[in-house]
């Protein structure tokens, strides 16, 4: 059962992605696509989580830890650049 | 799946050269990127395609190959330096030319 | 009795994920779509993530950190990355007043 | 040791004289002489050993693993040419002290000349081909400074480039020729090369060899049609020409065919090409030197005829031929060395070296002209001196030779012309200058004697002439026969130094040598017109200039066809040259390029990975217009690579990779400030679809290439580092371990590329000031507010739990993923997200870091910690560990290698700081404010 609802949770991460892409993609604007990156972000953790628990491994944790933590700094480098043009100031 | 590695790598070698070619500084600076991923990649993939094993010593199972890992760790972040660089030298000669242009000319090629 | 409960956590979280996901696809303006991500994606992470300290503790090895981290980062995190895009919208709208 | 010294000295006491010369100009003379006189006192010990029959030899190892060592030998070849260097060059210091005038600049003329010395004695004493090579190129070089040493003078230029040129290429083919003789014999010993002969006769690898080698002897000893550098080298100070151009830089090329003689000597190919090529420039150049109208252009030919007349004793291969071109080397020497010092006599009093002008000068200077007159018959081979006797062996030599069979008349015929030419030529040199009327229009007027002590050294040389003439068997016996027994590498032949050998047929051809010579000079006037109307100047000079000249343009116009100031355009022709050079071995094999390893299959979660890769970089290009956009695109591209580093086991390169990939975005937004927002379309259609194909090309070789690594079988060393890395480096986490411990002398060098890296873009900002744009591309001013409130705040949160999970990353990083590169990108990031919510000004109140200091402890904590291992005699970087337990972070180790990993930390932490705070301050420093 822990096996299915594995595939069954890759698969929907693996959707989100792709929709989260699509999004990116189709824009409109530049705020949507930053939105479509931070959103492709958090989903990348809990596909790092679930892929930790499908091989049984923590190894990976770090990784989801640094991911929440960039793709956060990365959307607000991004955000400061639309509003404020120069980043650090 | 290694050709599926390899068409992977193509692709981004691909792309990364032909912006590398453009007239514009900054695009260049994209290409390289994309081809300092390509190359991290590939070196990485000198260790082979291992699946969940991690070179941790003391497991039972043979691990991936840290050799290759310890090198491109140290590649990726020489190879941001090396994109500082080539940006700054960008700006610099922005700066000094007025122009973004890789010959520092400004005109169309 | 653990594994229904992780794998409880695994779908609730897989489907939020999708939905939040599937609101940012297919909601018609910015303003709608931050819904998706910043409260149906948080939420499916964190289901997934309650699923991962339920299956690592369950092994033995005392209870993670890393997974409590993550979450914590997260919810900080969300609100503003939120804020932030709505704000940088506005100001591309024009309608700029802080 | 005394052999290393005999080089050193004058190598190293090359600097002395110029320093010595503020004392006054003989004190710049004495120095030199001392120098040499110092290297001669060393020489003593060894050489009178030699003479004992025992060969010296001394050996220092550098590098036995390349075959690179030091090797110096002196046996009675190398002690003939030791004397001939220290002896004459003491002769020529003195000399020199009189004859280079008061505005010539004296100092550097020692040093040049000690300098030449130093390198001549290397030649004569390395027993390692390597070696010998490059004190040869140094020979080559320092003769361009001597030649050149009039640099105001524009023939003294070009003739000492035209040397230069000569010498250098021979040298370069002589090193192409050593290298194959090394690869033939496995040595580059030459004691180890001559006792090879048969080996190295019986290569196929011979005459490619022979060839390259004979190229470098043939170039240095002006041998035609090499030859003609030699007569333009006469634009040196006469001091030069007297004793590199005619006693012993000249002599190197002869030298290493004696050296090399027993182990390339003895074939067909040796025979026809050392003793063709002798013939021919015996000829030629004893014709050419009858017609030389300058003084030291006679003395130039008659060298190079000499020299190819040598080269022919060691062409025809007999064990007596080699013994009388080695007396002939000894023979030539003094009496050549005399006439250039006479003529230098004769140019420094009388200011022109015009034979057509300078006549009659017996009335003006007996001295001198006897002592020339002497020497000039010396030349000529007249009995009672020392050139007769070498000659009479040549003479008897050319008629034992059966190899031509019945064109065995040849040789014989020839050198009795070539010994007419000589005769003819040295009696013009007699009668033209000494005699035959009155001097014409001489600049300087009367002449008179030089100073007494210019003489002394010609006059040693003279009675050296005839000291050797007259008494042969106790002067130069003893020096000829260890001399020629080191070039035979064996038993010597039978041979008599005697005067008189009786009325035989060597006898005749000299004595129908002098007759016809004399004969031939006073029927010069016919002569001259003969050949002026025959040969109007017809001259390898000519041919030479304009080789030269074409390659030069051609050169030119090779540059001017690449290198068009087009970056685009070199990029494109260095990946054309890539791709070629991969496709190239591609097309030529007929071996598939797909491995004999079965593939994996696929998962759709990687191919989805793949996929969403592969879009995003395609994007990335595409938009690459829209800057910011195609920033976005990029990092979806990084974030996939960091997935792609987790699907296959590589947690830290995942971490590194996020970590980077958030800076990298940070730097390309700050740059991108100060960069156009949009660009056009800048290139034509054809253009973006050539660089397309292009770009298509290295990526399909890239793809190619790939999947040929990966489906075949594969093999690696890293099980030695899984094996070793708990017992040795006292972690659990390999990649860490490598990093600090296995391989921590390549991260030193790696953080320290770092350092400089950051320290080049620290100084390419400075002063920098750009162009802020007020709006952004949309034309919208920029919002108001600089800190959002929000943003500011909460992150304030953040900073510490960010420096806790880096300390936590760096602590655990020996044993799990994480480690120092790691955390300093994290710590970085937290600074930066500071930074850039608050405020540089903000930051930098409450952290005063000054980031300079930062990367300098770094890098020298690193260094630091490797250099600990010292202090208990440990290798540099031997680390040593112990385990602790922290609460919450878990059993960690304590070890000297996270004394270095803590080295590399700061100097991420502080490179990466370093560089961003650096660009975002360029908006505070540069003016006019954008947008507030």
């Amino acid at each position: 059962m822990l096996n299915a609802a594995i595939v069954f949770a890759f698969a929907c991460i693996a959707a989100a992605l792709l929709l989260n892409f699509w999004r990116l993609l189709r824009g409109p604007t530049t705020p949507d696509r930053i939105l479509a990156l931070d959103t492709m972000y958090i989903n990348t953790i809990a596909l790092l989580v679930l892929f930790g628990i499908h091989l049984d491994l923590t190894a990976f944790f770090e990784a989801a830890l640094l991911i929440a933590m960039m793709g956060f700094v990365g959307t607000v480098a991004l955000c400061k650049y639309l509003l404020r043009g120069d980043i650090i100031e | 799946m290694e050709a599926l590695a390899a068409l992977t790598l193509a692709v981004l070698v691909t792309c990364g050269v032909y912006l590398v070619l453009r007239a514009r500084t900054y695009p260049v600076v994209l290409g390289l990127s994309l081809l300092s991923y390509a190359v991290n990649l590939f070196l990485f993939f000198t260790g082979r395609l291992v699946t969940g094993a991690p070179p941790l010593a003391g497991a039972a199972t043979p691990t991936a190959d840290p050799l290759p890992q310890a090198l491109v760790l140290t590649a990726i972040v020489i190879g941001f330096g090396m994109t500082a660089f080539v940006v700054i030298l960008a700006l610099r000669a922005r700066g000094e030319l007025g122009n973004d242009h890789v010959d520092g000319t400004g005109e169309k090629s | 009795m653990l594994d229904t409960l992780i794998a409880l956590f695994l779908v609730i979280g897989g489907a939020f994920a999708l939905i939040g996901s599937i609101g940012l696809a297919r909601l018609p303006d910015l303003f709608m779509r931050l819904h998706g991500p910043t409260k149906a994606t948080t939420l499916g992470v964190g289901g997934i993530l309650i699923a991962s300290v339920l299956h690592f503790s369950s092994r033995g090895d005392g209870l993670s950190l890393h997974e409590l981290l993550v979450t914590l980062f997260l919810f900080i995190t969300a609100p503003i990355s939120a804020y932030l895009i709505a704000r940088a919208m506005l100001h591309l709208r024009g309608d700029d007043k802080p | 040791m005394n052999l290393l010294l005999i080089i050193l000295l004058p190598l190293l006491g090359a600097l002395l004289p110029p320093l010595a010369i503020r004392y006054g100009r003989s004190a710049s003379a004495w120095t030199a002489a001392a120098i040499t006189l110092a290297a001669l006192l060393f020489a003593l010990g060894p050489l009178v050993a030699v003479f004992g029959g025992a060969p010296q030899e001394v050996h220092w190892t550098w590098l036995p693993q390349a075959g690179l060592d030091i090797h110096l030998r002196l046996d009675g070849l190398a002690a003939l040419f030791v004397l001939l260097i220290l002896g004459i060059g003491l002769l020529v210091i003195l000399y020199a002290r009189y004859y280079l005038a008061e505005r010539d600049p004296m100092g550097r003329f020692y040093g040049l000349l000690l300098l030449f010395m130093g390198a001549m004695l290397g030649v004569a004493l390395s027993n390692h081909l390597l070696q010998l090579l490059v004190f040869w190129e140094l020979t080559s070089l320092s003769s361009f400074l001597l030649i050149s040493y009039w640099h105001h003078r524009s023939d003294a230029r070009r003739g000492a480039r035209m040397a230069l040129a000569i010498t250098g290429a021979g040298g370069l083919a002589m090193l192409a020729g050593f290298m194959l003789l090394g690869h033939i014999v496995g040595s580059y010993q030459i004691s180890v090369i001559l006792n090879a002969g048969d080996l190295i006769r019986a290569h196929p690898l011979y005459a490619p060899m022979l060839l390259l080698v004979l190229l470098g002897a043939f170039t240095k000893s002006a041998q035609f049609p090499f030859h003609f550098w030699l007569p333009h080298a006469m634009a040196a100070p006469t001091p030069v020409s007297a004793y590199l151009h005619s006693a012993t830089m000249v002599k190197a090329g002869v030298f290493l065919l004696a050296r090399l003689y027993p182990a390339l000597s003895g074939t067909e190919l040796w025979f026809f090409l050392v003793g063709g090529v002798g013939l021919a420039t015996l000829l030629f150049a004893a014709y050419n030197a009858l017609f030389q109208h300058d003084l030291k252009g006679l003395l130039a030919y008659s060298t190079i005829s000499h020299l190819g007349l040598i080269t022919l004793l060691f062409g025809i291969g007999t064990p007596l031929a080699a013994v009388a071109g080695v007396f002939h080397i000894i023979n030539h020497a003094t009496f050549k060395a005399s006439l250039f010092m006479a003529a230098g006599i004769i140019d420094h009093e009388t200011g022109t070296r015009d034979m057509r002008l300078i006549n009659g000068m017996w009335k003006y200077m007996p001295h001198t002209a006897t002592l020339a007159m002497v020497a000039a018959a010396a030349m000529a081979g007249v009995p009672l001196l020392n050139g007769f006797l070498s000659k009479e062996m040549f003479f008897a030599e050319t008629l034992h030779l059966s190899a031509l069979g019945a064109f065995s008349w040849v040789l014989p015929a020839a050198a009795t012309l070539a010994g007419i030419f000589a005769v003819a030529y040295s009696a013009r040199f007699i009668h033209d200058v000494f005699f035959n009327g009155e001097p014409i229009d001489l600049p300087k007027f009367p002449p008179h004697e030089p100073p007494r002590h210019m003489k002394v050294p010609v006059e040693i040389l003279v009675a050296l002439c005839l000291l050797v003439g007259i008494l042969p068997a106790i002067t130069v016996a003893p020096l000829l026969a260890v001399a020629a027994g080191a070039v035979l590498n064996g038993p010597l032949p039978d041979y008599s130094l005697a005067i008189w050998h009786g009325f035989n047929t060597p006898f005749i051809m000299s004595l129908v040598a002098l007759a016809g010579g004399i004969a031939l000079y006073t029927q010069r006037h016919k002569l001259f017109a003969l050949h002026d109307r025959v040969f109007p100047g017809v001259d390898a000079r000519a041919l030479f200039w304009e080789f030269i000249t074409w390659l030069m343009d051609t050169a030119h116009a090779m540059t001017r066809a690449l290198e068009n100031g087009s970056l685009q355009r070199y990029a494109a022709l260095l990946l054309l040259t890539a791709v070629a050079a991969i496709a190239w071995p591609f097309l030529n094999s007929t071996a598939p390029i797909a491995g004999p390893v079965p593939a994996a299959p696929i998962d759709a979660l990687t191919l989805l990975g793949a996929l969403v890769m592969m879009a995003a970089a395609v994007v990335t290009t595409v938009w690459q217009r829209q800057r910011l956009t195609a920033v976005i695109a990029l990092s979806v591209v990084g974030l996939v690579v960091s997935l792609t580093f987790v699907r296959w086991s590589a947690p830290d390169l995942a971490l590194t990779q996020l970590s980077v990939e958030v800076v990298t975005i940070v730097l390309l937004l700050l740059a991108l400030y100060f960069l156009p927002q949009r660009a056009t379309v800048d290139s034509s259609n054809l253009r973006r679809g050539q660089d397309l194909l292009l770009a298509t090309g290295v990526g399909g070789g890239v793809g190619l290439i790939t999947w040929a690594m990966l489906t075949r079988p594969y093999t690696t060393i890293a099980n030695y580092f899984v094996e070793n890395s708990l017992p040795g480096g006292g972690g659990a986490n390999v990649v860490n371990v490598i990093l600090v411990d296995f391989r921590g002398f390549d991260t030193l060098g790696e953080i320290t590329v770092l350092a400089i890296a950051a320290i080049g873009i620290f100084a390419l900002l400075d002063n920098l000031r750009l162009e802020m744009p007020a709006t952004d591309d949309g034309g919208r001013p920029w919002s108001s507010e600089r800190y959002p409130l929000v943003l500011s705040q909460l992150t304030r949160f953040l900073l510490p739990l960010a420096l806790l999970v880096s300390v936590y990353l760096f602590l655990r990083g020996h044993n799990a993923p994480g480690g120092g590169f790691i955390a300093g990108l994290v710590t970085a990031v937290a600074l930066i997200l500071q930074y850039m919510a608050s405020g540089i000004d903000w930051t930098q109140q409450r952290w005063r870091l000054q980031y300079h200091p930062i990367i300098a402890a770094g890098v020298l904590i690193a260094a630091a910690t490797g250099a600990g291992s010292w202090l208990y005699d440990r290798p540099f970087l031997t680390s040593a560990f112990g385990h602790f337990h922290l609460p919450l972070a878990g059993e960690f180790e304590l070890a000297t290698a996270m004394l270095f990993d803590l080295g590399v930390y700061l100097t991420v932490v502080g490179v990466v700081m370093l560089i961003l705070a650096n660009l975002g301050k360029l908006t505070q420093r540069s003016a006019g404010e954008g947008g507030t």
